[in-house]
């Protein structure tokens, strides 16, 4: 389209403007806060530009330019965008955008705080763009550095421990990933002695790759996607993590990082690998219904409300986990529309965990109680959240549900065997369960005599509006799921034509 | 016009030594620069290593290749060494500019640290065993006098005794396996011996000349059990010279063994492959992986528990040396190019955080890790310098040290069989990150005792800039650099090659 | 047609009064409840021009639907998901009575609710949003679409059971006693839900599509994938979602708790919307469910025993809307009851090919006393509503004499009391004889003699129904008041009586409607193996002959009679001590009873054990097993870094005895590798 | 003639005199003495090969260094009086400031 052809500069707005954006920041003297919520909405701008674009015409967009080429090693500067990865990339600039006002009034040291947000925003826009696997890697990394900062700067108590756990976990996680790649980038290499890193190249040299590789590569590269999701038992970095950062950094860790991991076993592991995914598909469903399950059991059990709802979004990663591990175009749709789903939900959930923790003084669920005759508003959004992230109708949770077992139900029926569905359907109770058990306990019954409840105040209008506008969306994508599903019908097809 | 023309001929006889000369007549006249002043025998020996710098990049640019009488030679790989070992020396010309540690002797400091240079640099060139010896021990004997120079503090004689005699067995080490190895090989050309070790069925003598060799150069590389000596010295030392020890001396090590060791490994495979058999992999590589993979472990695990920020940076570039051993066991020219890639980046991250440490020193700042609490308040731009150098050396991306550890990682995986060796270096950069990023949140999450601001001396301020550039910009944009190093290690390799094949063994 | 096509402005406008009211309720004073309301009445009249226009227009003469092409809602794999709407005889006749009856339970809000203040706002927001769903659900055109708007009735539900779940009228107490049961309510829906979930699956996969109008004609013709068996299970599942709705047995729990909402609420969920959806589900999948008969057998059977049971506990309960909230199970149970043995009937003779089936009875039976029910119970409700509201409490110990003081609600009320409890020729009467025909006809015809059992049973739940009934109504109205302390203020404000004499009218007379309009509407038939919905019924005069002709009528009526006056003997009389019968309520049965045959117990078992303790233990096997290991990890590594950093102990002889020990481990490393070859 | 194993063996008993020495021995001038002796014993190979071979180059090897080993025991002895200067001892076991 016309429009497109000075995109070069286009394109690249999504990274530079967020760049800008964090050198702005930790330059200005004062509002920093002003500075974020401009630029990131700069960049959502831009992001809305490209997927209206998209969603008239479902087109790619790709942009290459030569970055190192030595002897041995060729890298380019590739980004490539299509539904997947502009759905990702929307939320990112949105999520970004609404905690920058969510956290406007962030009073301690604001120019490092916003600096970082915009940092994570530039690391998550380029793992979503990028189509080079070291550049890939670079932006995956870089997202660690500003989380740490964030979490270990502006947390709770235990901060400085679950930093560092964050840090290391998802470090280690990432080498090894960084090993598979490599692997495959050889295998891919042959016999000539240049390394090629550009996504085309090993996907194009991918249908020689044999069974046995294919398996040993997915393995390497799957654990490393699986710590970031994260799955059952390489998650207790997650609920530390979300325990002590910052509202901001919760609600980016889950609603944009964690898709990390699932955008690259679909983008990588699912596009190079096919037989290597076929080969470990029994294990990633056991997988994912031991998250699934796991992360509900876990949820009931906890007394910190934002440690419930970390546990949850365990949960809800691993019924992302089970949509692509059913290796049908179907499937992997509804996963990208579940990753979608739980962006916008889970970025309310924090918010709403935030701000208990920062009116209320405490997010311990035992000393809450009665909230709801105080802070009404809270109460209602608070309600709105925890109804859609169990998959009430009419909310964009229920349409990602309903797909996941539904291609979760078609898997099973093609292998003859049923009885597993069970472990899906007692997800969803157990889900309703400990959400409405928390609702019941937090914002119902008697108002708490536990802790002073005399000067609670509401959400104020900064919080009101980012909440707002997220329930707004995720209503309205409930009731209208086909603008989401029109950008990912161009995705998943083609994946699930190279599964074999 | 004879005259002119005998001039020309002894310019191209002297050419191949070019860079070296430089730096010993430096060394001649900066004694009597430094009776006057002791900033002007500094910014003369800064000079004169840019001068060399340029020169030899000049002569590495216009693809000269050279030969002194079959001593020391001029090629593309030499020329890389003998840059980086120059830029070593400006770096540390540069940080004992202001140095306050340093109360007299300024000549001779400046002096004697040319000639060290010269003996690193002579290393690169040497061609047979006793010009590499000299080299060698010229380095050794001046790198002593360097670390006892901090006349005012017991730590650094105590420093200096530990090292005399530590490298000192190591010297004996070494002399006591060339003895050995003369006597297999009846000759002190190292092409030769590198030909008839490849080639010498393995007796239990010949391992004992070989180990003994391979525990002389060890010692400088400070490998497991070797590294004793390394966190005393660099912590008693005066801080530059602990940064030309990091960074510098440490190199010479790897060069003797690629010179000896990768050198036959490339012999064995070319051989086997001539011979149409699968290049089996020689011992000796097994010996260096297991050396790799222990040294890169227990320099990071000791690191954890480090508080002095010295003895943290030793073990780290113990581990460091780790990484680079890798280059010995894969054996490949793509490795030896990461290997070579790693070092220049180490010397500009491990250089520029010394730099940090003698700068905040300069200042009064202690060397106690919690010294460094809320650095990024009272200074930030040496904050956010440290912070790269630290981010750097852990290989978080884009910096320097993540692209050479990319490489050098990266070129372990072919084959197959040193994978189980990329597993460990990955870990261990894992465990790495640990003790980097507690420098970083000291600096920028913890609060100091004070936040008055405070501002590091101009020479510092140029050490800081250089690296901190350095570190940015090979790290996004490593080609040329990359470059560079592949054509050194391609031609290092297959010079020898040609060499082999153009020789009476094949 | 002008009207009809505009149908889905009908769960439309009660959906834009719940936005208008949410968000701008606040700023008015009674928080815009009239929007609420005229959003009601203008659903109901609307609802009544598209009846009107339907069973004028050609349509229904065909008996056909009108099916307007629906928009497509989502489209995945080789599925469409489309929105759509459906009208034909049945939706006619539920919007017209859902709508209706909520239009006056909204109108009776007005007094009820007046002393909420700000929090009715609320209040209207959440009625509103009940009714869209209700007649969404009524008028919706495939499965979804309807699974939909079933859970955002369930969310109502949730809602307003726990309207006063804090700062309830009673105290904290009772306020917390709320949360749980709004809780109880959603979850146990929420079980049922699944499984209608579940059903969707299956359907799904065996038809490609959830529309009704792909499902519906000639269902096993129209199958993707599966056979007759596949329906089977699809249809029991979705049942599954019936049972939790409408409080069907075994998960009729909820229902009892469900009273600690509003009275307004409770009339809402059991006459008008709630769990009235369950049986419209049964009644609009009626093609699918007359595919095998054991299917329907199940139905039967479930109905007939949640009958039962529902009525025997409501016995001796003292808590006046408790006792109605167990009436309606029963009496859903009825319906449930009536509609598996019409559909036994007709799976039975489809079994043996016959192409033409006269409509089934059960079928009229189950939809025609839906109807009623809704009539009745709402009144009932009502007048419960308008006591507690004078009295201000629901314990009927405490009442008594209350008649005279509230006259039009006492009166009303026993209007209501004679309906349910099937006195001759008001409505109850009607429809509860159609259903014992109704099931009577397959016990006759020796299909299954399990139908015989089921007669005994509706016939004991028939008395026990009477009796319960006027008990309550003579406890509360009849003798002299009992506690001197309760004061009760008068009748109730005409906003509040004035709905309660509308429905009476309906109450008593609705039944005769069935004489000259519906038993041409409320009809199931099967023509030349299409299955049809409407028309074809059976004359007026055929089925009042039906009724008085058929002695068990007379059985039934006698036994409901015997009840009446069992309870006047009881209650009003005080001739017979209840206290004799049952021991002073020590007797096994009466503790039975007053414990609900210990569901709740069983039930809050299951949910402790499969649930809490479970997830203690998942907590704890997290904390210690998967976090320990990695915490151990680390501490691992730290403890030997200390361990290692005093390897250097400063002697240099130390060092050169590593350097020593070094060179010695190279040489033997190096030679074992020599003498073995390498690894 | 003397077999060229004896000198071998020779050198390699020196050579393990000098490292005992450097183990046991406290006084830092002993040790740079042991030191001398590994170093001559190295020197003692070299001109046990050269006699064998008969090759002048071993010979040049060894006077270099001896030089070099002058140079080293010259700057050795002032580094350890500049520690004696500090520590006022030769022990080197009084050397133990920095460690761990």
């Amino acid at each position: 389209m016309e429009f497109f052809e000075i995109d070069i500069p286009f394109m690249l707005l999504l990274l530079v403007l967020p760049l800008i954006g964090t050198a702005f920041c930790s330059l200005v003297k004062r509002d920093a806060n002003q500075g974020a919520i401009m630029f990131s909405g700069f960049t959502l701008a831009v992001a809305l530009v490209y997927v209206c674009a998209m969603w008239t015409t479902d087109f790619t967009e790709s942009f290459s330019t030569g970055w190192i080429e030595t002897k041995y090693i060729l890298i380019n500067f590739d980004l490539y965008v299509d539904g997947m990865s502009m759905l990702m990339i929307v939320l990112t600039a949105l999520l970004v955008f609404l905690v920058s006002i969510f956290s406007s009034s962030e009073k301690h040291n604001p120019r490092m705080f916003f600096a970082m947000l915009m940092a994570m925003e530039v690391g998550l826009m380029g793992v979503y763009m990028a189509h080079d696997y070291f550049l890939f890697y670079i932006f995956w990394e870089i997202v660690l550095v500003p989380m740490y900062f964030l979490i270990s700067g502006w947390g709770g108590p235990r901060r400085h421990y679950a930093a560092i756990k964050f840090l290391i976990y998802t470090h280690v996680a990432s080498l090894v990933m960084l090993i598979g790649i490599f692997v495959m980038v050889f295998e891919a290499a042959g016999a000539s002695d240049q390394l090629n890193f550009t996504f085309s190249a090993v996907a194009a040299a991918a249908g020689g790759f044999d069974q046995l590789f294919q398996t040993a590569a997915f393995g390497l590269l799957f654990f490393g996607f699986a710590v970031k999701m994260p799955l059952v038992p390489f998650h207790t970095w997650l609920p530390d993590a979300h325990v002590e950062a910052p509202t901001a950094g919760s609600v980016l860790l889950a609603g944009v990082m964690l898709k990390m991991g699932s955008y690259g076993i679909i983008r990588i592991c699912l596009e190079v690998l096919p037989q290597g995914a076929v080969a470990w598909q029994p294990f990633m469903i056991v997988v994912a219904i031991v998250a699934i399950i796991y992360g509900a059991y876990a949820c009931i059990a906890q007394k910190d409300l934002k440690k419930m709802v970390a546990f949850s979004s365990i949960s809800h990663m691993g019924m992302v986990m089970l949509a692509i591990a059913t290796l049908s175009g179907m499937g992997i749709g509804f996963a990208i529309f579940q990753m979608f789903a739980h962006g916008l939900i889970t970025a309310v959930l924090f918010m709403v965990c935030g701000i208990c923790g920062h009116n209320a003084g405490t997010r311990e669920i035992p000393l809450l109680g009665g909230l709801a005759g105080k802070m009404p508003i809270f109460a209602a959004f608070m309600m709105f959240g925890f109804l859609a992230s169990l998959g009430l109708p009419g909310l964009v949770g229920f349409v990602a549900e309903f797909g996941i077992i539904m291609s979760f139900f078609e898997y099973l029926l093609s292998i003859d065997m049923i009885w597993p569905i069970i472990f899906a359907l007692a997800a969803l109770l157990l889900t309703a369960g400990y959400y409405l058990w928390a609702m019941q306990r937090s914002i119902f019954g008697k108002e708490t005599d536990r802790i002073d409840l005399s000067d609670v105040h509401d959400v104020n209008k900064a919080e009101g509006f980012s909440l707002g506008v997220l329930c707004a969306l995720i209503a309205l994508f409930g009731i209208m799921p086909s603008i989401v599903m029109k950008l990912i019908e161009v995705v998943p097809l083609v994946i699930s034509g190279v599964i074999v | 016009m004879s005259f002119l023309a005998d001039m020309d001929s002894l310019v191209a006889y002297l050419l191949p030594l070019a860079p070296h000369l430089i730096l010993i007549i430096t060394a001649l006249i900066v004694p009597a620069i430094g009776f006057k002043s002791g900033k002007a025998a500094a910014f003369f020996s800064l000079g004169a290593g840019l001068f060399a710098i340029a020169v030899t990049a000049y002569m590495m640019y216009t693809g000269y290749k050279g030969d002194f009488e079959g001593l020391y030679m001029f090629n593309d790989f030499t020329a890389l060494m003998i840059m980086l070992f120059l830029v070593v020396f400006c770096l540390v010309v540069l940080m004992s500019i202001s140095d306050s540690e340093r109360t007299k002797h300024h000549g001779e400091y400046f002096a004697i640290l040319a000639i060290a240079t010269v003996g690193m640099m002579l290393v690169c060139a040497a061609e047979e065993m006793i010009s590499l010896f000299v080299g060698l021990e010229l380095a050794n004997i001046m790198s002593f006098a360097l670390v006892a120079f901090k006349k005012n503090d017991p730590r650094s004689a105590e420093a200096a005794v530990k090292y005399l005699i530590t490298s000192g067995l190591s010297t004996a080490l070494f002399l006591y396996g060339m003895s050995l190895m003369y006597g297999f090989t009846g000759t002190i050309v190292i092409n030769d011996i590198i030909y008839s070790l490849a080639t010498q069925e393995i007796t239990w003598a010949y391992a004992v000349a070989v180990t003994t060799l391979i525990a002389g150069s060890a010692f400088k590389i400070s490998l497991i059990p070797f590294h004793a000596w390394v966190p005393d010295v660099y912590e008693g030392a005066p801080t530059p010279i602990t940064t030309f020890l990091a960074v510098g001396a440490k190199k010479m090590g790897f060069i003797v063994f690629f010179k000896l060791f990768l050198l036959m490994f490339v012999v064995v495979h070319f051989l086997s492959a001539a011979a149409g058999e699968v290049a089996e992999i020689h011992q000796l590589q097994w010996v260096f992986a297991l050396l790799a993979a222990g040294t890169m472990t227990v320099g990071n695990i000791v690191a954890i528990s480090q508080n002095n920020i010295k003895r943290m940076l030793a073990y780290s570039s113990i581990a460091q040396g780790g990484y680079i051993l890798i280059v010995l066991s894969v054996g490949t020219d793509y490795s030896m190019a990461g290997g070579l890639l790693h070092m220049i980046t180490h010397v500009f991250m491990k250089g520029g955080a010394f730099v940090v440490v003698a700068a905040l020193a300069a200042r009064g700042l202690g060397e106690s890790i919690d010294d460094y609490k809320g650095l990024a308040k009272r200074a930030p731009l040496v904050a956010f310098a440290m912070m790269l150098f630290m981010f750097s050396l852990a290989g978080i991306p884009p910096l320097a040290g993540f692209y050479s550890k990319f490489v050098l990682f990266s070129s372990a995986v072919e084959g197959g069989t040193w994978i189980w060796l990329v597993a460990v270096a990955v870990v261990n950069s894992a465990i790495s990150l640990y003790y980097y990023a507690r420098v970083v949140k000291a600096m920028y999450v913890d609060k100091g005792s004070t936040t008055e601001r405070f501002r590091v001396p101009v020479s510092f301020k140029i050490a800081l800039a250089v690296c901190a550039i350095a570190v940015i910009v090979i790290g996004i944009y490593p080609g040329p650099v990359m470059e560079l190093c592949e054509m050194a290690s391609f031609e290092y390799i297959n010079g020898f090659l040609e060499w082999l094949k153009s020789s009476p063994y094949v | 047609m002008e009207f009809i096509q505009f149908t889905w402005l009908i769960p439309l406008i009660p959906l834009l009064a719940f936005v208008i009211v949410g968000l701008f309720g606040g700023k008015f004073k009674n928080g815009l409840g009239s929007v609420a309301i005229l959003s009601a009445i203008a659903a109901f009249v609307l609802s009544a021009i598209v009846s009107y226009e339907y069973f004028t227009g050609d349509l229904f003469a065909a008996g056909l639907a009108y099916i307007p092409e629906p928009i497509e809602w989502i489209a995945f794999g080789t599925y469409t998901l489309n929105f759509g709407i459906y009208v034909d005889s049945l939706t006619c006749v539920m919007m017209l009575f859902s709508s209706f009856i909520s239009m006056l339970i909204f109108v009776y809000s007005i007094g009820y609710m007046g002393g909420e203040g700000k929090r009715k706002r609320r209040y209207y927001a959440e009625i509103a949003l009940f009714l869209a769903g209700m007649l969404g659900l009524i008028v919706s055109s495939n499965y979804l679409e309807m699974f939909i708007f079933w859970e955002i009735m369930g969310v109502c539900s949730y809602l307003l059971i726990g309207f006063w779940s804090f700062k309830h009228p009673d105290g904290d107490e009772a306020s917390v006693k709320a949360a749980s049961a709004a809780k109880k309510a959603f979850l146990v829906t929420r079980l049922g839900d699944v499984c209608f979930m579940t059903g969707l699956f299956v359907l799904l996969w065996a038809f490609g599509s959830l529309d009704f109008t792909a499902m519906f004609d000639d269902p096993v013709g129209s199958l993707v994938n599966g056979n007759g068996t596949t329906i089977m299970i699809g249809t029991l599942l979705l049942f599954g979602g019936v049972i939790g709705k409408s409080a069907q047995f075994p998960l009729q729990d909820w229902l009892p708790d469900a009273m600690a909402g509003p009275t307004t609420v409770s009339a809402l969920i059991h006459a008008a919307t709630m769990v009235k959806a369950g049986v419209y589900l049964v009644a609009r999948s009626y093609p699918l469910f007359v595919q095998n008969a054991e299917m329907m057998l199940i139905v039967a059977v479930i109905g007939g025993v949640t009958a039962f049971i529902a009525a025997s506990m409501a016995l001796n309960n003292m808590n006046l809307k408790r006792v109605l909230a167990y009436s309606t199970i029963s009496q859903l149970g009825y319906m449930i009851m009536a509609l598996g043995a019409g559909g036994y009937m007709i799976a039975t003779e489809m079994a043996h090919g016959a192409a033409d089936i006269d409509g089934a009875v059960g079928y009229t039976a189950g939809v025609f006393h839906m109807m009623n029910h809704a009539f009745f119970k709402a009144l009932l409700f009502m007048c419960a509503g308008s006591v507690i509201h004078a009295v201000g409490t629901e314990d009927m110990r405490r009442m008594g004499g209350l008649g005279k003081k509230m006259k039009i609600t006492s009166w009303t009320m026993l209007i209501g009391c004679l309906s349910i409890a099937g006195f001759p020729f008001f409505s109850g009467f009607w429809s509860k004889d159609m259903i014992m025909e109704a099931v009577m006809e397959p016990a006759v015809a020796g299909a299954a003699s399990v139908f015989l059992f089921l007669f005994v049973l509706a016939l004991i739940t028939a008395f026990m129904t009477a009796f319960y009934m006027f008990r309550l109504w003579f406890m509360t109205f009849a003798g002299k008041p009992k506690d001197e302390k309760l004061h009760c203020h008068g009748e109730s404000p005409v906003s509040m009586t004035l709905p309660l004499v509308i429905l009476s009218v309906f109450a008593a007379l609705s039944g005769f409607l069935m004489f000259f309009w519906l038993n041409d509407i409320i009809t199931f038939n099967v023509i030349g193996g299409a299955f049809v919905v409407g028309g074809h019924g059976h004359e007026g005069m055929d089925i009042l002959h039906e009724i008085l002709y058929n002695q068990w009528t007379y059985v039934s009526l006698a036994l409901s009679l015997f009840g009446i006056l069992l309870a006047y003997l009881m209650y009003a009389k005080k001739a017979i001590d209840p206290a004799r019968l049952n021991a002073g309520g020590n007797t096994r049965i009466y503790r039975a009873l007053t414990a609900r045959y210990y569901f709740p117990q069983l039930y809050d078992e299951i949910a402790l054990r499969l649930g809490y303790d479970v997830a203690k233990g998942v907590d704890y096997a997290d904390r210690n097993l998967i976090d320990g290991t990695v915490n151990g990890i680390s501490n691992a590594m730290m403890g030997s870094s200390g361990m290692l950093r005093k390897l250097h102990s400063g002697h240099v002889q130390d060092y050169v005895a590593y350097m020593a020990v070094g060179v010695l481990a190279v040489f033997f490393v190096f030679y074992i590798l020599i003498m073995t070859g390498g690894f | 003639m003397i077999p060229i194993e004896l000198f071998l063996l020779m050198s390699a008993v020196l050579f393990s005199i000098g490292l005992v020495g450097l183990l046991v021995r406290s006084n830092s001038i002993v040790i740079l003495m042991c030191i001398e002796i590994m170093l001559n014993a190295a020197n003692l190979n070299f001109i046990a090969f050269a006699s064998h071979v008969g090759a002048p180059l071993a010979q040049i090897f060894v006077i270099t260094s001896i030089t070099v080993a002058a140079a080293e025991v010259g700057v050795g002895i002032a580094i350890l009086l500049h520690a004696y200067k500090s520590k006022k001892t030769t022990d080197i076991n009084d050397l133990t400031s920095m460690r761990w």
